[in-house]
């Protein structure tokens, strides 16, 4: 199955782009797409180990469960306000 | 659902219009502006960004959380792109009848917004130095929890 | 010492841009407004009166606490003389480099003006009906503590 | 000695006056100013036991000592904000 991994801020200047598709088994986890994220995108080795993430736009763990076609972004520190 | 989120100078009058009623005689408010210096060094400029989408989405999800709790009326604006020293970055109106769930629904909202939301600020030193705003830095390095008060799917 | 009394409509902008400085971030405000019913009658208008040199005193003392409490700049009006629904009754801002301590300032100014600054408010109902606020009334008949806080001679 | 007393808001309008000298025996504390104060001024009967007072501007206890020319405001409930 396929995710849409969306990058942000520091962690799109890391990895040198804002979005990537990547392809893991079925069923994964959030962590899985993580891993093959790194694997696929050098620049994301930079990335922590645990960052924060959000499946479809609401928060999520590293052992949250992703579908084909979920958009996953990895977000940095937030700092707003 | 409004647009919480915006590229324009935030206007505090017309977000306390917005929460005004001749019922609710307590406003509280919080204004975020943008300081001249961090940790002791010059700030010339900042920029700020979003995950849009779920920037909007979690906002709105904060104020009827505030909404909810507290009988309160609740206007929230944060600002995004390039600001200047002395902008305002935020803003956050609460109105109610009652002056303490004014204060508690206005300080809630703020609170939760830093925890919560997409957003990140980018500051433009006087030196030419230009870092990405991390502040659970000093905390815990780079291993980041969850935000409290997320819901989790 | 500024006047803290005014029978002119209070300006919050002004009131904020007298705390605003380039390394104080957060500016917390109060705003109290004349409210269209109490205890579910309605109220036409109000009037405020004070004992005027103790109230300015007194008002000035609470600044002071504030702002050597916390690190904050504080400004401060309370309207005196006629005021219509909606207007604006009294108006405290606090600024500062940090959120929580701005909040704190403002919240202690407008709980300390409630209890020891001597204003009297009479209500004038749409029923023809005028009357003395007290706010002590509910709590301990006619008899009254000295207001917590208060410095006494 | 003599100590003014000011009234406000309702107790002005019970006393019918806002303020009235009132003469006291040296050493006097506030209830005996208040004591002669219901003497002096019928109106003034219908004052609490225990008002809240200021003497020269700070508030005070009902036993708080008053000196010749002090100025004893009686203050009705606080009703600021």
């Amino acid at each position: 199955m396929t995710v849409r991994v969306l990058l942000f801020a520091t962690y799109a200047e890391l990895a040198g782009r804002t979005s990537v598709e990547v392809s893991v088994q079925s069923p994964a986890t959030v962590s899985d797409v993580l891993c093959s994220l790194r694997a696929v995108l050098p620049g994301a080795g930079g990335l922590p180990e645990r960052p924060l993430v959000a499946v479809n736009q609401v928060h999520a763990r590293l052992d949250s469960t992703v579908s084909d076609g979920d958009e996953l972004a990895v977000l940095p520190p937030l700092a707003g306000g | 659902m409004p647009a919480y989120l915006t590229r324009l100078p935030i206007d505090v009058s017309r977000l306390t219009a917005l929460v005004t009623r001749s019922d609710r005689g307590g406003i509280a408010s919080f204004i975020g502006l943008v300081r001249d210096h961090q940790d002791g060094r010059a700030v010339s400029r900042l920029e700020y960004s979003a995950y849009e989408p779920m920037a909007e989405a979690e906002a709105d999800t904060i104020v009827r959380e505030a909404e909810a709790r507290w009988p309160v009326r609740v206007a929230l604006q944060h600002r995004l792109g390039d600001l200047a020293v002395g902008e305002i970055a935020v803003a956050v109106v609460a109105g109610s009848a009652h002056r303490a769930q004014a204060f508690e629904a206005c300080r809630y909202v703020i609170e939760e917004i830093k925890h919560r939301v997409p957003i990140w600020k980018k500051e433009f030193y006087a030196d030419g130095d230009i870092v990405w705003v991390d502040p659970t830095a000093a905390r815990c390095g780079s291993d980041r929890d969850l935000p409290a008060g997320s819901r989790v799917r």
